[in-house]
Order: structure tokens, then C-alpha cells, then sequence
């Protein structure tokens, strides 16, 4: 690895390190469903940044697209059944704070 | 050849889609019966005559696949657990639209299993991990009733952060390795041992995979998806779901894959204990059947997690011939319990207590499937267990052994008040004596009878099937 | 660098603001623009195509389930959610027109890296890589939509109980 | 030929016993009588004949040998002709007894262990029907009465203790020398073979009933059937263990008179005579004096055989065939009064002389040939063992006399008693008993008459050739004995007889003629807690057992608190606590597997 390649590395990693702690704060700390999928989405934007950085790092810019295309499309279906789950779960609780999802216990 | 048995299930969900209404009766559910049946029985008589050679059909179709006896018995798990699933959906879902889709989602699943199975690329490991996961969302979810959106979205965002760990580590595994296909990867451990990078992405995807196996600090999700599926939904997600999903990928990684150092080896032996008991602890003052059952999973996985950061031969093949009988005894038990929830409308023991007489059929082979499950001889978890616990003798692991010895009393302990609560008691009214509903019954009937013909031909199976897995994983 | 960097600082705080907003139409919004951030740092990763898809599907595609979601979700009666249906395409008018705003970036950014890359070569590259050696994910992205398909069936098609 | 009479004499009883249990009602009598007819005959014939017979039977050098020679043809023969006799004795005695066919069937099955164990040449084969033996043992008590379970019991664990310590020594004595063959071991008394050496003797002398191992027959006396006690402890029991302890001192270890061991079993006989004969003075019941004196003689056997003498030996052996005689007969007439009068109680009977003249004479002889009355045969054998004693020790010799006077004293108590004086206050209408019974008790008086007057003919075809092969070299002739000796008895029985007279007339009646010895000052208390079985090591293990098993009961209830309360609570508050923690909210699951996985990235690391 070159100097700047790891440098660039660098700089990449502290930011998705900050997304990660950013996007797991969100999950952890909202009492909202749909935040804790914006929240989710931060900690995949996260990922995909570190794909891509990987990608050229490497000189593979091409396999990482090929991945991170696939990955939101993965992303886009699970968002989407993550919708349906949360729109139920407000027709069962009418509200969609998670609290009111901690039915089953012990 | 491999690629057919993703193909077939791709081919059989686009023909039950087409704009036929007689498609999607009990036709859909008979080829999917026998869509499974023959991947047992086709992988069976590839493991038993195994000079067979995979000829790629057309060239678009040549994945990157690979087959061997490990994915072979697995294979043949998962289509024995598919079976007995789609048996017990036949009788517990009335709504035919409804058991349309479960028929859909289930081969889904299906393929998304068989790909884990064969595949031979990270990613596309991943991809197939998420298919099967989003797969048993919907169907977890497929009642809507309250308990389930509940139990799905603890799955799903669980699942959802392992699929985070999983990326992280893919990415990492771009950057030193410069591929994510399996050789790539395993190339990258030889290379540059002390890459930190290396172990990083490693431990990564380890993550991912305990969360998903539900081992136990990562295993909350787990009780609550499977007690709140439907029962033939909770049949296929214990029985095999979340073990291919899991363990199984957990077991190829880390055997084949992934070199891991002594603490890491470690770490999952103590994990795999600390699943053993403090699930099967938590199991013992459960009232809920699929709920204790759930913590029951928890528990046995931990043996597999032991043998396998234990890692010796013998330890590997134990572990993957209690991975088979657990999936075996598991949905046998599901299976049950699906049974009396569709005859009692409740999965309560105290309440399924008061109904008195059960099915003969469900209480003889509940009565199996427990003394398996908690290892009792001559049944076949007995064996897996006692492989294991030799293992792990051999390989001077005696405080793990010791443990894995000892917690088959709170299994027994757990089983025991299962089976006093729910099959031996008498009725506080007299009431008709009930007889099984025919197809859960079949099912029922099968799986026992493997669990009984595993454990009695233990010396033809073990020698024939999981023995020679040493050489495979390693 | 500095261009990264700036990128990457504004990555975060669009991310910040996204997290710590009080109002969820607001976090929605702050999402897309997280990932139109994100786009343009693709593309200067030499990911043009990935950075295209992300803008397309995380920008456009993933709002959208959201505000749909929190759009059902809200506690009303059905007549003040006719009203809302109707007020939605006034509210979330600028919606598109940041799509498209952020189209024209792409468009913009999208040169500017092909001098330093030769761009044919990437995109040829993807292509290949896509559906020559990994077409088993293509196989995967069909199966995962068909499984989406499903779930939207269960979820939103059906009335359930 | 002989083999297979041998495997024949083992079988051909085994069978009929169980052939008796499965037999219809009029037919077993005459099994019972026919077999052990026909054992005599084989026993007849087997008499003074060597044959070897061994079988493969079991791995580890346990063969299934036999070898007859004279000694255990000598065995043999008595046997058979005391399992006849009391078959024909208790065909008339048991008449009518629902407990008739399960006796008569242990009869058969002892005679048949009773031969094997004689015959048998392997000790673990030995073992092997020693233990069959207490088996019948514990079922011919067990079948008496309301108390005799308890009874069978005692006799069980008490002779079941000593054969196990005899399993013990076979096993030892079979590692010292390295085979299972009674013929080819010859042990020297070392350490190990002297541990070895107790042992056996422990099972040799508890199967004779010595003390300490003697508490079960006062008790099977009362509690058992009449007949048992005249086969049992009479006279079967006193032929195997003396027969195995002959066998062990002269075959299996070469004792000699120096040997500490000769001592020890010396001053054994010497306790039994006198403590035993003690006890049998002071008894008011018929059946429990006779079987304190069934123990007191097995003293003077062991005493014989402990001098390691020729002449102690041969008197052992001698008196050990005596004693079964005449312990028979006497056990037999007790039967008799007892089957007329309905009770064996002294104070009750009176009188019997008349009405039983037969008995009566038989009583006699038997009562004068156990008190050592010259000519009869206890006064030979005695003589033989006062002999050995008085040159071994004189203190052994003055044992040997008190008993002597002891046992002529109550005897005379007691056919004063039961047959002399005034009749008791039981039934007018007492006949003297049928013959079948008769016979035997007469035939048995008769041999004691024979045996005494012809004594040259027991000693020199039965006695001597045991000694032929062994250590002895000079077996002594019947003119051995010293005048003095048997002045010093004469007189000594002379004495016993005033003492009786004077004792009787002072006291006031026969029964008490013993009283003055029973409530004497230090012996008062002696017997008193005799009486209180302090003295019985069965019921003082039983005492003391009780005691730690209520200890043990008291841990054992903390035990199995630890395991049925706390293991439970703490596994049900464990559970609860685990339980307790899933708390259902997803957020807590979603930390715990950050924390989880922030240690494995940490570990993986390392």
C-alpha cells in the first residue's frame, strides 16, 4: 500500500468509524421504528463507503461497484418489509414507539 | 449439476406464479413436497454412491459452486426439515392465498439455504444469508397478529446489525485480500498473518454470524421469533433456518476459511458454554412450549459452538452430526408443538395441561424427540453428544466437557417438566380422546424415525456420513 | 484530498443532523441527503455506476418507502389523511427537484474523474464483473426481489385480521 | 463310574428338592425319603473310595473339581446318614404342617450342597455351595413361624458376614499361592498367609457355631422348625466346619503346636466351652439349652484341633462325629416332647420317664454320652481332647473339665426335670411318640452306645486315615489315654452329680437346681446382660448400626436438601434472574450483541 493510499485509509476509517457511532446511537437511542431504520441506513452507508474505499484502494473499483449494487438492492427489499413490519405494528399498537413492541418477556 | 439446486426451486416459483388459479392449490403444495423430497433423497444417494460428476448444463448457469459430503448431508437436512415444514403448513394454515405464499417463501428460503450451502464467495454468502433472512421475515411476520411484528422486527433488527458487521468485514476482506471469494480470503490468512486487518474483518464476520446463530449475549431476537411464528414457520426457522444461516456458516468459515487464533477458538468454546447453561437455565422455568423449546435451540447450538472452537477432527464431525440430529429433534419438536397449537389454540403448558389426553401419535414422538434432543441412548443425540464430549475430553478441554456433561441434567430437567406438563397428566374434564391431524402426524412419524434409525445405526452412519468429515474441514 | 475530506466531514454532519432532528420528515430528508453525499464521494472513488445507483435507488427509492411509512403511521382518521394525501405532493414537492438537482451533480461530477480513469474501462469493467463473475448475486438480487415482492403482498396488500 | 456317581450325589438331591416343591401332595413324603435313601446308598458306596473329577467350568483356574477320598467319604456318609434319619424323623414330625413340603424340599437341596461342598476341591466351588447352604439355612428358619423372619435374618447377615470374610480369605489364600485347588495350596503361616488363615477359619468356625458367630441358634432354637435344629446346627453345620477347619489347619496350612495361631484357636474353644455352657445352665427351655450346648461342643472340637496334637485331632474329629450323634438324638427327643406335650418349657414338663420310656432312654444315653459318661463316645473323644489340652496348657485343660462339669450339671437339671419328678401341669393324655419316630432317635442312642463300647472301630476306619496324608505322623491308639485323666473326669462327674442333688434339694425343685449360679454375685450381672444380648455382637452391630444410620439418615437429610431445596432454588432464581433479563425490549438485545462483539473484535485481535 502507498503512503497516500493508507493515509486515505485513515481519514476513511475515522469517518465511517464516526458514521458507525453516529447510526448505532440512532438505532439505540430513538423511540421511533422508523428512526431506528434511518439509523440502520446510516450504519449501511457506513459500509458501503468502506466497500468502496476498499474498491480503490485496491484497484478493484469494479467488483466493489458490482458488490454495493447488489447490496442496496438487498437493502431496498429489507427497508421495504421493515415498512410493512412497522405499518402492522402500528395498526396492532397505534403508535410506533418500540417500547410498546416489548410484549414477550422472560 | 450443483447449480440445479438453485434452479429448480427458481423454476418452480416462477411456473406456481404464472397467471394460473389451478397452479396455486395443492399442486403448488404437492411439487414443493416433492421438490423436496428429492433434493434428500438426491443428495442421499450422492453421499452413499458418491462418484458422480457436476457437468454444467448451460455456461450462464457454472456459479461458483462447490459440493461435498458436508454440504451433501446438509442438503439433505435441509430438504427433510422443508418437508416436514410444508406437512404441518398443510394442516395449520386454512387460508389458501395464505399457504400459497408460505409455499412461495418457503422455497425461497429454500434456495437461499441450498446457495448458503454450496456457495464459494463471501459475498455472495451474504447475499444469500440476507435472501433467506428477508424470506423468513415475511413469513415469520405472515399471521400480522401482534406477537409476530413483535418477534420480526427483534429479528430483523438484530439481523439487520449482523448484516452491518458482515459489510464491514466483506469491505475489510476487499482490502487485504482483493476478493471475496473463498480462496481469496483464506490466501489472505496464510499471507500476512499478523495483518491486523486480516483478524479484524475476521472477527467481524464472526459477529455477524453469532447474532445470526443466536448464541447467547447475541441471542435475544431468537425466543421471540421462534415463539412467536406460526408453527410450521417456527418448524422451519429452528430446524434449519437459523442454523444454515448461523451455525453452519459459522462451522465452514471457521474450519475452511477463516484461520482463527487460540483466543478466538477459545472465545467461541466460552460463548458455546455460555449458551449451554445459561439457556438451558433460562428454559427451565419456561411455561410457554415453543418458548422453552426456543431456549432449548439456544442451548444445543452451544454444543455445536463448543466442538467447533474446540476444533480437533473429531470434534468438527461431532458438530456437524449434532447440527443434523438437533435439526432432526428440534423440528420434530416444533413440529409437536405446531400440532397441539392447532389442536388446543394455545401453547401455554399450564393451559395445555388442563386439556388432558393428547394425540397419541404427538406425545410418542414428543417423548422421542426430548430423550434426543437431551441426549438420552440409544437415540441419535446421544451419539453427537457423546462425540462431542469425547472430543473435548481428548483435546484436554475437561472444564468444557465437564460442562457439557452436567447440562444435560437441566436438559433433562427442562424436558422432563415438558413432558409432565403436557402429555402426562390427566384431564381435569373428560374429554374425547384426539388423534393427529394426518399430515402432521406423517410428519411427525418421519422424523422420529429418523431420529430412532440415526441412533440405532450409529456405527453405519457415523462411519459412512460424519466421520469422514474430518478430512473435508480440515 | 481536501475535497475528500470536506465530503466526508459534510457526510457526517448531514448524518448528525439526520440523527439528532427533531422532526422525522426532517430525518428522512437528512437521510437522502446523507446519501447524495455519499454518491458524490463514490464517484470520486471511481465508482460512477455504484455512485448512480445509490443517488437512484437510497436517495429516491429509500424517502420514499419512509415517508410512506411514517405517512400511514401517522395517528389520524381517514378523511384528515385524504386531506394528507393531497398535501403531501405540496409538501414534499422539493423532493424530486432534489433528485433531479442531484442527478445534475452526478452529471457534473461524473467527467470530472473520467479524465483521471479512463471511464469506458470501468464501466466495461463492472459490467463484466457483474454479470460474467458474479452472476450468482444477479441470481441473488432477483430471488431477494422476488422475496420483497412476497412481503409486500403480505404486508400491504392483505387486510390481514 | 465313580465320577458320575459323585456328579450324581450332587444332582440327583438338587433335583428331587426342586422336583418336592413342584410335587403333588402324597407324593413328595416319599420323594423325600426315597432320595435320601438312595443317598445313603451312594454315600455307601462312594465310602473309603478316591476318585478326582475336574470339569472346565470357569475361567481364571475356577474348575468345577471333586475329590473323594476317605476323609470326605467319611463327611459324606454322616451326612447322609443324618439327612435320612431326620427325613424319616420329620415325615412323622411335620405331619400335617403347611411347611412340610418347603422343609422337606430344603432338606434335599442342603444334602445336595452339603456333598458338593464336601466334595468340592476348588475353593471357589466350595464357595459356591457353602453359600447355597445359607441360603436353605435362611429359608428352612425363615419357614417357621411369626418370628422367625427376623430370626432367619440374624442367622442370614450373621453366617453371611462370615462367609463373606471367608470369600476374603479364598481370594487371598488363591493369590498367595497362586491356584484355586484345595489339594495343591500349602500356605506357611506368614503375614499374609496368617490374614488369609483367620479369614477361613472366620467361615469354617461360624458354619460350626462358635462364639462369637453362635447368636443366631439360640434364637433358631425357638423360632425354627424342630427337625432343621437337629440337621442344621446339630449336626450338618458342625460336620462342614469342622470338616473345612480340619481341612484348613491340616491340609491348606501346615499349623503347627508352636504357631501363634494354634493359641488363638485354643483359647476360642476354650471361651466357647465355658461361656456357652454357662449360658446352657441357667436355660429353662429345653430347645435353648440344647443349642447352648450345641455351641459349647463345637469348643472342644476347636480346642482339639487348635492343639495341634494327634491326639487333640483325632478327638476333635472324633467328638465332632460324637456331637452330631448325640446333639441329633437329644435334639430329636426334644422334638419328641415337644410334638406330645406341646411345650418345651422346663417348668411346665415333668414326669415324661413313664409315659415316654423310649425317649427317655434315649435322652439317657445321649444326655451321658455328652456329658462325657464313661463308656459312652463323648467320654472318648473328650478324653482324647483332655489329653492334647493338658499338654498344651493346663488352663486349657481346666476349661475343658469346668465344661465338662458344667455340662454334666445341666444335663442332669435337665432330665431331672423334663423326665423325673412330678408330671407338669401340661396334657394327661401323653403317648410315647410313633416310630418313624423312634427309629432314629433309637438308632442314634444305639451308634452312641457302639461308637463308645467299639471305639477302636471309629478311630481306626474313620479318624485315623484322615491324619494319614497330613502332619501328623503318629496317629495315637486308643490306649493313649492316661488313668488320671479319666480318674480326675470320673471324679469331676461325680461331682456335678452331688452338686445337682444337693442343688435341687436346697433350691426346691430341679428346674432351679441352677439358680444359686445364676444369681450369683458377679455372674448375676453377667447373665443379665447376657439376656439383654449385650453379649450378642449381631445385636450389638445392630445397636450400633442404628445409631450411625440415624446419624447418616440426619446428613443424608442435609444431603438431600442441598439437592431437592437449594439445587432447585437456586436453579429456579437462576432461571428467573436469566429470564428476568430478557426484558423483551429490543434495544437491550441490540447492546448486548455490541458488547459481545466489541470483545471478539478485541480477541480476535490478540
Amino acid at each position: 500500500m502507498i503512503q497516500e493510499n493508507m493515509q486515505l485509509l485513515w481519514y476513511f476509517g475515522i469517518f465511517a468509524i464516526l458514521l458507525f457511532i453516529t447510526g448505532f446511537y440512532c438505532i439505540l437511542a430513538s423511540f421511533n421504528m422508523v428512526r431506528a431504520l434511518i439509523g440502520l441506513e446510516i450504519l449501511i452507508k457506513a459500509a458501503t463507503l468502506l466497500i468502496i474505499l476498499a474498491g480503490y484502494i485496491v484497484g478493484k473499483t469494479a467488483l466493489a461497484q458490482a458488490i454495493v449494487i447488489t447490496l442496496i438492492v438487498i437493502e431496498i427489499v429489507v427497508m421495504v418489509v421493515a415498512g410493512g413490519v412497522i405499518l402492522w405494528a402500528f395498526r396492532h399498537n397505534d403508535t410506533i414507539d418500540p417500547r410498546n413492541l416489548s410484549n414477550m418477556k422472560g | 449439476m450443483p447449480s440445479l439446486f438453485i434452479l429448480v426451486p427458481l423454476l418452480l416459483i416462477v411456473i406456481l406464479n404464472l397467471p394460473m388459479k389451478r397452479l396455486r392449490g395443492n399442486i403448488a403444495l404437492f411439487t414443493a413436497l416433492v421438490l423436496c423430497i428429492v433434493q434428500s433423497l438426491l443428495s442421499l444417494i450422492y453421499l452413499l454412491f458418491k462418484s458422480v460428476h457436476f457437468d454444467p448444463v448451460v455456461p450462464f448457469f457454472t456459479f461458483a459452486l462447490s459440493i461435498d459430503r458436508l454440504t451433501l448431508i446438509l442438503l439433505c437436512t435441509i430438504g427433510i426439515v422443508s418437508f416436514a415444514s410444508l406437512l404441518v403448513a398443510h394442516s395449520t394454515i386454512v387460508n389458501p392465498r395464505q399457504k400459497f405464499i408460505f409455499i412461495n417463501l418457503l422455497l425461497i428460503a429454500l434456495i437461499g439455504m441450498n446457495t448458503i450451502v454450496l456457495v464459494t464467495d463471501l459475498f455472495s454468502l451474504y447475499v444469500f444469508i440476507e435472501i433467506t433472512a428477508v424470506a423468513s421475515f415475511v413469513l415469520i411476520a405472515i399471521d400480522k397478529d401482534l406477537h409476530a411484528i413483535e418477534g420480526t422486527f427483534k429479528y430483523l433488527m438484530l439481523s439487520s446489525v449482523a448484516t452491518v458487521f458482515m459489510l464491514s468485514s466483506i469491505a475489510f476482506f476487499i482490502l487485504v485480500a482483493g476478493g471475496t471469494s473463498f480462496s481469496d480470503v483464506h490466501n489472505s490468512f496464510s499471507g500476512t498473518s499478523d495483518n491486523p486487518f486480516t483478524k479484524i474483518a475476521a472477527g467481524l464476520f464472526l459477529c455477524g454470524l453469532l447474532i445470526k446463530s443466536g448464541l447467547v449475549p447475541f441471542h435475544g431476537w431468537l425466543p421471540d421469533a421462534y415463539s412467536a411464528a406460526p408453527g410450521p414457520v417456527s418448524v422451519l426457522l429452528a430446524g434449519i433456518v437459523t442454523k444454515i444461516t448461523g451455525i453452519y456458516t459459522l462451522l465452514r468459515l471457521s474450519t475452511s476459511v477463516f484461520v482463527l487464533n487460540e483466543s478466538m477458538q477459545n472465545m467461541l468454546m466460552f460463548i458455546g458454554a455460555l449458551s449451554i447453561v445459561l439457556a438451558a437455565l433460562a428454559a427451565v422455568t419456561q411455561s410457554d412450549f415453543k418458548r422453552m423449546l426456543a431456549y432449548s435451540s439456544i442451548s444445543q447450538v452451544g454444543y455445536i459452538a463448543l466442538a467447533l472452537g474446540c476444533a480437533t477432527p473429531l470434534a468438527l464431525a461431532g458438530a456437524v452430526f449434532h447440527f443434523f440430529n438437533h435439526a432432526i429433534a428440534k423440528s420434530l419438536l416444533f413440529v409437536n408443538a405446531a400440532s397441539l397449537e392447532k389442536r388446543f389454540a394455545t401453547t401455554d403448558m399450564n393451559k395445555l395441561r388442563s386439556f388432558g389426553a393428547k394425540p397419541l401419535v404427538t406425545s410418542v414422538t414428543s417423548l422421542i424427540g426430548f430423550l434426543s434432543a437431551a441426549g438420552m441412548p440409544p437415540l441419535a443425540g446421544f451419539w453427537s453428544k457423546l462425540i462431542i464430549v469425547i472430543a473435548l475430553f481428548s483435546a484436554g478441554k475437561t472444564i468444557y466437557a465437564s460442562v457439557a456433561l452436567l447440562a444435560t441434567i437441566l436438559t433433562l430437567t427442562y424436558f422432563l417438566s415438558l413432558q409432565t406438563k403436557v402429555f402426562f397428566c390427566k384431564a381435569q374434564t373428560v374429554q374425547p380422546t384426539v388423534s393427529s391431524l394426518p399430515a402432521i402426524a406423517v410428519a411427525e412419524i418421519i422424523l422420529a424415525a429418523i431420529a430412532v434409525l440415526i441412533g440405532v445405526c450409529f456405527p453405519f452412519v457415523a462411519y459412512i456420513w460424519f466421520l469422514p468429515l474430518k478430512e473435508i474441514l480440515h | 484530498m481536501i475535497m475528500n475530506l470536506t465530503l466526508l466531514v459534510c457526510l457526517l454532519l448531514v448524518a448528525i443532523w439526520t440523527v439528532m432532528t427533531t422532526r422525522l420528515i426532517h430525518a428522512v430528508i437528512g437521510l437522502a441527503i446523507t446519501s447524495v453525499t455519499l454518491a458524490i464521494i463514490m464517484n470520486h472513488l471511481n465508482s460512477p455506476l455504484a455512485a448512480v445507483f445509490e443517488l437512484s435507488v437510497c436517495a429516491g427509492l429509500i424517502p420514499v418507502i419512509f415517508i410512506t411509512t411514517v405517512s400511514f403511521t401517522q395517528r389520524i382518521s381517514k378523511k384528515q389523511l385524504r386531506v394528507r394525501e393531497k398535501e403531501r405532493f405540496i409538501k414534499f414537492w422539493y423532493l424530486p427537484v432534489i433528485i433531479v438537482v442531484a442527478g445534475l451533480l452526478l452529471a457534473l461530477f461524473t467527467h470530472a474523474p473520467q479524465i483521471t480513469v479512463p471511464p469506458a474501462g470501468a464501466e466495461e469493467n463492472v459490467r463484466n464483473v457483474l454479470w460474467n463473475l458474479r452472476h450468482i448475486d444477479l441470481l441473488g438480487q432477483v430471488i431477494v426481489l422476488l422475496a420483497g415482492a412476497f412481503g409486500v403482498v403480505v404486508f400491504f396488500k392483505e387486510s390481514g385480521k | 463310574m465313580i465320577q458320575n456317581i459323585l456328579i450324581l450325589s450332587i444332582l440327583l438331591p438338587l433335583v428331587a428338592g426342586i422336583a418336592v416343591l413342584v410335587s403333588p401332595r402324597k407324593l413328595y413324603r416319599s420323594i423325600l425319603l426315597v432320595v435320601t435313601l438312595l443317598n445313603l446308598g451312594l454315600a455307601v458306596f462312594l465310602f473309603r473310595k478316591d476318585a478326582v473329577l475336574i470339569l472346565p467350568w470357569a475361567p481364571a483356574g475356577i474348575d468345577f473339581s471333586l475329590r473323594l477320598y476317605h476323609f470326605s467319604s467319611f463327611i459324606i456318609l454322616a451326612a447322609a446318614v443324618f439327612s435320612f434319619l431326620i427325613a424319616l424323623y420329620s415325615i412323622s414330625y411335620l405331619q400335617n404342617n403347611a411347611i412340610a413340603k418347603q422343609f422337606y424340599a430344603y432338606l434335599l437341596i442342603s444334602v445336595s450342597f452339603v456333598n458338593g461342598a464336601v466334595l468340592a476341591d476348588n475353593l471357589v466351588l466350595l464357595l459356591f455351595f457353602w453359600e447355597g447352604l445359607l441360603g436353605t439355612l435362611f429359608g428352612s428358619i425363615a419357614i417357621g413361624g411369626k418370628q422367625s423372619f427376623k430370626t432367619a435374618t440374624k442367622a442370614f447377615i450373621i453366617v453371611g458376614v462370615c462367609d463373606l470374610c471367608m470369600m476374603a480369605g479364598i481370594a487371598l489364600a488363591g493369590h498367595i499361592s497362586g491356584t484355586l485347588a484345595i489339594s495343591k495350596i500349602h500356605l506357611p503361616l506368614d503375614f499374609l498367609g496368617g490374614i488369609a488363615f483367620i479369614l477361613l477359619v472366620i467361615g469354617a468356625v461360624s458354619k460350626g457355631g462358635s462364639m462369637p458367630f453362635h447368636t443366631w441358634i439360640p434364637d433358631a432354637a425357638i423360632d425354627a422348625p424342630l427337625p432343621f435344629m437337629a440337621l442344621f446346627p446339630a449336626a450338618i453345620e458342625k460336620l462342614l466346619g469342622i470338616y473345612f477347619l480340619a481341612r484348613i489347619t491340616l491340609d491348606m496350612f501346615k499349623l503347627n503346636p508352636e504357631s501363634a495361631m494354634s493359641i488363638v484357636l485354643m483359647t476360642l474353644g476354650a471361651l466357647t466351652i465355658v461361656f456357652a455352657v454357662m449360658m446352657a445352665l441357667v436355660q429353662k427351655n429345653y430347645k435353648k439349652m440344647l443349642s447352648y450346648h450345641a455351641i459349647s461342643q463345637v469348643g472342644y472340637m476347636l480346642l482339639g484341633i487348635g492343639t495341634c496334637l494327634p491326639a487333640g485331632i483325632i478327638g476333635g474329629i472324633f467328638h465332632m462325629i460324637n456331637h452330631a450323634i448325640y446333639k441329633s438324638c437329644l435334639f430329636l427327643t426334644c422334638g419328641a416332647v415337644e410334638k406330645q406335650t406341646n411345650s418345651t418349657d422346663l417348668e411346665k414338663l415333668g414326669g415324661l420317664a413313664r409315659i415316654m420310656p423310649v425317649t427317655f432312654m434315649c435322652f439317657f444315653v445321649c444326655a451321658a454320652s455328652i456329658s462325657g459318661v464313661p463308656p459312652f463316645n463323648g467320654f472318648f473323644s473328650k478324653e482324647l481332647i483332655y489329653d492334647a489340652a493338658m499338654s498344651r496348657g493346663a488352663i486349657f485343660y481346666l476349661a475343658a473339665i469346668l465344661g465338662s462339669f458344667l455340662t454334666a450339671a445341666s444335663f442332669l437339671k435337665l432330665g431331672h426335670a423334663v423326665f423325673l419328678g412330678k408330671p407338669g401341669q401340661s396334657q394327661p393324655k401323653v403317648r410315647e411318640v410313633p416310630i418313624p419316630m423312634l427309629f432314629p432317635m433309637i438308632s442314634l442312642a444305639a451308634i452312641c452306645i457302639l461308637f463308645g463300647v467299639f471305639k477302636s472301630w471309629p478311630l481306626n476306619n474313620l479318624i485315623h486315615p484322615v491324619l494319614a496324608g497330613a502332619s501328623v505322623e503318629h496317629p495315637v491308639g486308643d490306649s493313649h489315654i492316661s488313668l488320671t485323666l479319666i480318674l480326675v473326669t470320673v471324679f469331676v462327674l461325680l461331682a456335678a452329680l452331688i452338686h445337682h442333688i444337693v442343688a435341687a434339694r436346697i433350691m426346691g425343685g430341679a428346674v432351679k437346681a441352677a439358680d444359686h449360679i445364676r444369681y450369683a454375685p458377679v455372674l448375676s450381672h453377667l447373665y443379665r446382660w447376657a439376656e439383654k444380648r449385650y453379649f450378642d455382637p449381631y445385636e450389638v452391630c445392630r445397636r450400633i448400626m442404628k445409631g450411625i444410620a440415624l446419624l447418616l439418615w440426619s446428613v443424608d437429610k442435609k444431603i438431600d436438601w442441598v439437592y431437592n431445596v437449594l439445587m432447585v432454588e437456586l436453579t429456579i432464581i437462576s432461571s428467573k434472574g436469566i429470564r428476568h433479563l430478557q426484558a423483551g425490549y429490543y434495544v437491550i438485545y441490540i447492546v448486548w450483541a455490541l458488547l459481545g462483539s466489541f470483545i471478539v473484535i478485541i480477541l480476535s485481535l490478540r
